[in-house]
């Protein structure tokens, strides 16, 4: 595990955001804190519809018009990006704060050359005086996420899925951030692609000692490449803690469904669980805690108030029951390792 | 890429073979006989007339007299113009044709321009007034009635303010002691023009070379000097006022036909727009921290064009209509007012003539559309 | 662990909460109406399409306008029955005996004024919206027949029939159609109905053919196609069932903007004294034209604004509807409020 | 290469092939194809769940819709042996899936279905529910629509969505991806198929939605008796749904076996470079990277040499000279294409 320094490099209070509907706002992220140490990879994990994206859009303060966000400070560095001026903001993106986009197929602008939207960042930024410099810069990047520097002059359509998202990485490493958020860079690729990405990303970042957002819904590729991880339900943070802990020992009810309806290829066989119902509409979420309709555990008091938040060594949970060593889903001790 | 170019070439050819098939039966399907509209037309001698029956094969039977039609068209040959007499066809149109180019290019760069820049803006501040505004006076003016509208611009501009001449070619009052012919300084003017366009592809082309960031306004630079040159190199020439009765006389009918035009590549523009606009490219273009200018024309606009330009045949052919329609109003000698003067004379061959080249015309124009689309996106170009 | 019985389904309580009103059958209750539920399903569609279609201010305004047209064209057999007597009033044949000098400023008798013929301007335009109505709607009928089918047919089959059909669109567009239809109207006399034919034949075979076709085509690749082909279905289901219905709103804009196309086409054809047709907008200005009334300029308004105002604002119009439709018809271009 | 399902196998398949041209010209004949399934052979008993597991392009869905004939094998043999049926209007005994046309197929339609990956995609938009898991009944002229209705509405409990009248009327866009996805099963089962396709019906579904799906599938599996080819790029997922997995790899299959045979005892490199490629949720587990070179490319005009050869770590100057190995069973009911297994 990697050294982490005292000071965070992101700190994150009270993020809250709404996006205004026909039906109303819709409190697409309630109340989110966490902390990024320098060096450090903080996984996000939920369903689709949790707030993970929005809350990588409120970041990078990119957010559609009828996104506000209705309270929260956002430090990067010690500065709060929620305050600065739009112009202000613009410095900001990417030279501090780089993303690794989702669908790296349309994060590239297909009439360009993929050097040629590398330099493009670095330009803008004042990274480089020259394009030769420029290029010069983007042949290292492309060699450091495992890509021959001659395929600079070739347009997004002539890579392949891999190659794109190792580009994309290339692209937001560009301008030496501070942080880089990965929004489900793996999602749309096959296993033995989205094995050696995560390992370049994972190598990256530690070499860089950059600090890492990574997004996903595969709670399995979050535990290989997270120090720490934090578990979304309805546009809450519910869960956070080092990665370790989170999965020997969830806290939250959620974080266990979550894991125990996970398919594993390794050790034996165990009974996925299915969680009942759907998550709750956002215009309009169940008082109390959001996960109360869908708990087995729910009492009156989770249907009345949010939950505080449960502690237990740097772990904590937002939940009135949160559960405790004894009730771990996964069992490591019956994990044989049947590959190695 | 040359293989899609020989294809396309080869389509074209089809077409245009198709064009002048569906005209020469079209004739044929008249009511009325095509050889006795020159038995009739008086101002033909008898002799000229067999000798023209037996060059068109107007005795023998349709399907012979296709086959020569078909041979004569494409070595140029379209007979005699009954109104024109004794011109012969390809001459009446050889003489127009580089007009109707001039006026139909010069309309639809402009319109091209403004309909994109205007199409770009209001997608970009959507609901904003300029939007309503736009939207509402370019829709008006595409879908208004051309004559009706071509006629109050000259009423205003021409009668009321007395700015512009009020149609025609030139003004005969000037031109009176001239030395040299209207087609001669038209000719010299064009080739100005196509040397100036020329000029600032090699200028833009040059600078992108350079290779510093920052280099962006050498090229407006460049091509601004040249459009100062040329009218004080052609001052010089001594038949300059001449180019400049040319000139007064084209502004009317290009501003009508731009103002008619330009709202259809406006709107279009706004919806592809728009479309690009939730491409995660755009978005990643704004993440990386470009300027907001940069991420609407280099990234957004730059997608946008794509659709815009597929497109750009149709409002290439609805040019070359309206232009046909201020051809007439305006009086101005293209092959537009050709077809319609034509058509009130039953000038048979003139009518073939002139609709075989409009038909090659917009051809021409398809063909340099699906090059330009094949240039602008790398998906195809390189496939 | 959660002590939860597996396999538990979603409840269609939570469901439903998520997106309002849906049609409920309580199958309790014995027979279910499917014809009323298709009703109640159908009014809903367009009930979400119209509240998406009234954001757009220019379109309502333009439905206003067509909804005026509308009432024109239907004034015009109503006030010759009653009020209108044919001989002053006919739009053709009338003259206006109450005044001496043709044409003729308004008055009560006459709010538009009379032509140099002597007729009656009003008279004539809500004849002309009439036969505007009945040209724009036969054209975009026929074009939209056309193409829809041509459009399914080419995109489901593919191969030659596709190869076919798709070359002759690119003649067709790549004709001027006002060239054409000039050439046309010089060699053959065309009254309305057949004008109405040919540009609907024209588009339908044309540019609108290859819109749909592409359409069609996007349709065609979906998983549903597949599905309906693993369940047993024919051509004939695939392509009525599946790739017409959803390519019906794309057609319903096409219809509009081949509207706008057709009577435009009229007009001109009309202003410049082609067509072999009772009355129109166009002929009147044609009319105006010949009598050398029309740079004047302001001194004869009557005998162009009317007309050359009508076509103007009911193209416009219609060419609007269509662009409101596309925002109907087209998720992509909504705003980031649904 | 031949399963552990013995003579009553429901579905054999024999040298199936299937190549797509690629298109040259108008009237140029094709000289290139994609060897999309080059030469697959496997048999499947009644009640039997077989996972068909591979990355994308490796020829796994192509398999799935020549299987309900959706498309036409260019070579290879598909026999079908129904069993006695229940109710009239279905095929019995063998039937030869390359010659079925017409009525018959559409008769051959009610026993073989098929469930499709993408809940968002395989449902047109305009249809509501009831047209959706009506239609197979609509085309195949069963019942009148009261019917249709009872049948509709049984199906719609039976696949959770109770209760079924608030359900009957939906528009796709009102159901949730998990929903969709079970409209779909209900689709395929309304009309009682003793085999179904099903191509990836959770990859895109959310973790819990996920496990709901999984578990209803194999209950109405149990319960119906049925059949199926599950098609998934996770094997993970085969896991808790198949008995059986084989491996395909650009067009072939690679391995088979039962799956835990298969999960414990990876004979194929390809097979084992798959397995380690999978992310664990056990922090605590490092795992090694795959051993495997270079990347996945389409099999355009493939060389006769064994597929995997060019990213094999343990390919030897065989495996360079001599055509794709044949499958061989290395161990009870576990069959190999490798010379170095």
């Amino acid at each position: 595990m990697t050294t982490v320094d005292n000071q965070p490099v992101l700190r994150v209070v009270d993020l809250s955001l709404d996006y205004l509907t026909r039906q109303g706002p819709v409190q697409a992220v309630q109340s989110v804190s966490f902390e990024l140490g320098r060096g450090q990879s903080l996984g996000l994990v939920g369903e689709s519809g949790c707030g993970k994206t929005s809350i990588a859009n409120c970041l990078m303060r990119l957010l559609p018009d009828n996104g506000q966000l209705t309270a929260g400070q956002v430090v990067l560095e010690g500065q709060d990006l929620l305050l600065l001026s739009d112009e202000e903001m613009r410095h900001f993106r990417w030279r501090r704060m780089a993303m690794v986009f989702q669908a790296a197929m349309n994060a590239l602008d297909p009439v360009y050359r993929v050097g040629q939207q590398i330099v493009e960042a670095i330009e803008a930024h004042g990274v480089e005086e020259t394009v030769a410099d420029a290029r010069e810069r983007s042949a290292r990047l492309f060699r450091m996420v495992g890509l021959d520097p001659q395929l600079m002059d070739r347009y997004p359509h002539e890579f392949s899925g891999g190659m794109r998202q190792r580009a994309v990485i290339a692209m937001a490493l560009a301008c030496d951030p501070a942080v880089i958020i990965a929004d489900e860079p793996t999602t749309a690729l096959d296993v033995i692609v989205q094995d050696r990405i995560l390992r370049e990303l994972k190598a990256v970042q530690q070499e860089l000692r950059m600090g890492m957002i990574y997004i996903s819904h595969d709670i399995g590729v979050v535990a290989e490449v997270t120090d720490r991880i934090g578990v979304m339900y309805a546009g809450r943070l519910v869960e956070l803690g080092d990665t370790a802990d989170v999965f020997r020992a969830p806290m939250h009810p959620y974080t266990a469904a979550l894991m125990s309806s996970f398919p594993s290829i390794s050790g034996e066989k165990h009974e996925l669980e299915t969680l009942p119902g759907e998550p709750p509409n956002l215009a309009n979420p169940p008082a109390g805690c959001p996960f109360h309709p869908r708990c087995a555990y729910a009492t009156e008091e989770c249907r009345q108030e949010f939950p505080p938040q449960a502690q237990r060594g740097s772990q904590w949970a937002a939940c009135w029951h949160p559960m405790d060593g004894a009730d771990v889903v996964m069992d490591m001790q019956d994990k044989l390792d049947i590959i190695g | 890429m040359t293989g899609y170019l020989v294809r396309r070439a080869g389509q074209m050819a089809l077409t245009l073979f198709l064009i002048v098939t569906l005209t020469f039966f079209l004739v044929q399907a008249q009511p009325g006989d095509y050889a006795t509209f020159y038995a009739l037309n008086p101002d033909i001698p008898a002799e000229v007339r067999e000798q023209i029956k037996a060059s068109f094969g107007l005795d023998k039977p349709l399907w012979q007299q296709y086959l020569v039609h078909m041979k004569n068209t494409f070595t140029g040959n379209f007979g005699v113009s009954f109104g024109h007499f004794p011109r012969p066809v390809m001459e009446v149109i050889g003489e127009r044709l580089p007009r109707t180019v001039v006026l139909f290019l010069s309309a639809t760069a402009v319109s091209f321009y403004v309909g994109f820049f205007l199409g770009k803006a209001i997608a970009w501040r959507r609901g904003g007034v300029l939007e309503y505004a736009a939207t509402i006076s370019g829709a008006t003016l595409f879908t208004a009635f051309t004559p009706a509208f071509a006629l109050m611009m000259i009423w205003i501009f021409a009668f009321k303010l007395g700015w512009l001449p009020i149609g025609k070619f030139l003004d005969p009052l000037i031109w009176r002691g001239a030395e040299v012919s209207a087609n001669h300084i038209f000719s010299y003017m064009l080739l100005t023009a196509g040397a100036f366009v020329v000029f600032a592809f090699l200028a833009l082309l040059a600078t992108r070379k350079i290779g510093r960031f920052g280099t962006g306004r050498v090229p407006v630079l460049l091509i601004g000097l040249g459009a100062v040159a040329i009218p004080i190199a052609w001052a010089f020439t001594g038949v300059g006022y001449l180019a400049l009765d040319i000139l007064r006389h084209m502004i009317l009918p290009i501003a009508t036909l731009t103002l008619i035009s330009f709202a259809g590549t406006m709107l279009l523009t706004r919806n592809s727009m728009l479309e690009t606009m939730r491409e995660d490219y755009v978005m990643a273009a704004r993440a990386k921290g470009l300027p907001e200018k940069v991420v609407r024309d280099r990234h957004a606009a730059r997608n946008a064009l794509l659709p815009v330009i597929t497109s750009l045949v149709y409002s290439l052919i609805f040019a070359i209509d309206g232009s046909v329609i201020i051809e007439g109003v305006f009086s101005w000698p293209g092959t537009g007012l050709t077809l319609l003067e034509a058509v009130r004379s039953e000038d048979l061959p003139l009518v073939m003539g002139a609709m075989v080249f409009i038909g090659l015309f917009s051809l021409l124009a398809h063909v340099i559309v699906d090059v330009l689309y094949v240039y602008l996106d790398p998906r195809i170009r390189y496939h | 662990m959660i002590e939860r019985p597996p396999n538990q389904p979603p409840t269609a309580g939570e469901g439903s909460s998520l997106f309002g009103d849906v049609p409920e059958i309580d199958l309790s209750r014995g027979r279910v109406d499917l014809a009323l539920v298709r009703l109640r399903l159908a009014w809903r569609t367009l009930r979400d399409g119209w509240s998406i279609f009234v954001e757009s201010r220019i379109g309502l305004l333009s439905l206003a306008i067509i909804g005026v047209f509308a009432l024109m064209a239907f004034s015009h057999p109503l006030l010759m029955a009653t009020v209108w007597t044919p001989d002053v009033y006919d739009p053709v044949t009338g003259y206006a005996f109450d005044q001496f000098d043709h044409p003729a400023s308004p008055t009560w008798r006459h709010p538009l004024g009379t032509d140099s013929l002597g007729r009656d301007i009003l008279s004539q335009l809500l004849f002309s919206a009439r036969s505007e109505f009945i040209l724009g709607i036969t054209a975009a009928l026929v074009t939209v027949g056309i193409a829809t089918t041509v459009g399914a047919v080419a995109a489901y089959y593919g191969g030659l029939v596709d190869s076919l059909l798709m070359r002759l669109a690119d003649l067709i567009i790549a004709l001027p159609g006002i060239s054409l239809l000039i050439v046309l109207s010089a060699l053959f006399s065309l009254n309305l109905f057949y004008l109405a034919l040919i540009i609907g034949v024209l588009g339908g075979f044309g540019g609108t053919a290859i819109i749909l076709k592409s359409q069609a085509l996007s349709i065609r690749v979906k998983p549903y196609i597949e599905a309906a082909r693993a369940a047993g279905g024919g051509h004939f289901h695939v392509i009525f069932v599946h790739i017409i219905p959803n390519l019906l709103p794309l057609s319903l804009l096409y219809m509009m903007f081949t509207v706008t196309g057709a009577i435009f086409a009229e007009a001109v054809l009309s202003f410049l004294g082609l067509l072999d047709i009772r009355m129109s907008w166009g002929i009147m200005i044609h009319t105006a034209n010949v009598g050398g009334y029309l740079l004047g300029g302001t001194e004869y308004w009557w005998l162009i604004v009317p007309a050359g105002a009508s076509i103007t604002l009911l193209c416009s119009a219609f060419y609007l509807v269509g662009r409101a439709l596309d925002e109907v018809v087209n998720p992509r271009l909504r705003r980031h409020d649904g | 290469m031949s399963g552990p399902a013995g003579g009553d196998a429901l579905v054999t398949v024999d040298g199936l092939t299937k190549r797509f041209p690629i298109a040259a010209g108008m009237f140029r004949k094709p000289t290139s194809f994609i060897h999309a399934v080059d030469d697959v052979s496997f048999r499947l008993g009644s009640g039997e769940s077989l996972g068909l597991v591979g990355e994308s392009g490796c020829g796994k869905t192509t398999v799935g819709k020549l299987l309900v004939k959706l498309q036409e094998p260019t070579e290879g043999s598909i026999t079908y042996r129904f069993p006695a049926p229940s109710t009239g209007g279905h095929l019995a005994g063998s039937v030869d899936a390359a010659n079925i046309k017409g009525r018959q197929l559409r008769v051959f339609r009610r026993q073989v279905q098929m469930i499709f990956q993408d809940p968002y995609e395989s449902m047109n938009p305009r249809r509501a529910v009831y047209d959706t898991i009506a239609e197979p009944l609509l085309v195949q002229g069963i019942g009148d629509v009261q019917d249709r209705l009872d049948r509709v509405s049984e199906i719609l409990n039976l696949v959770g969505l109770t209760p079924a009248g608030a359900f009957l009327f939906r528009r796709p866009h009102e159901l949730s991806g998990g929903q969709r996805q079970r409209v779909a099963i209900a689709r395929a089962l309304v009309i009682g198929p003793s085999f179904v396709v099903a191509d990836e019906p959770t990859s895109m579904l959310d973790v819990s939605s996920r496990t709901g799906i999984m578990s209803l599938m194999q209950e109405l599996a149990d319960r119906l008796g049925i059949a199926y080819l599950y098609i998934t790029h996770d094997l993970a997922v085969a896991r808790y749904m198949c008995h059986r997995i084989a491996v395909m790899y650009l067009g072939k299959i690679v391995e088979m076996a039962e799956t835990e045979e298969l999960l414990r005892n990876p004979l194929h490199p390809y097979t084992r470079a798959l397995l380690s490629a999978v992310p664990s949720p056990d922090p605590m587990r490092r795992r090694d990277p795959p051993d495997i070179l270079g990347d996945l490319s389409l099999p355009v005009d493939p060389p006769p040499r064994c597929r995997f050869y060019e990213r094999c770590p343990m390919a030897t100057d065989r495996c360079a000279a001599d055509v794709h190995p044949p499958s061989e069973e290395k161990a009870p009911g576990h069959w190999v294409a490798c010379y170095e297994a």
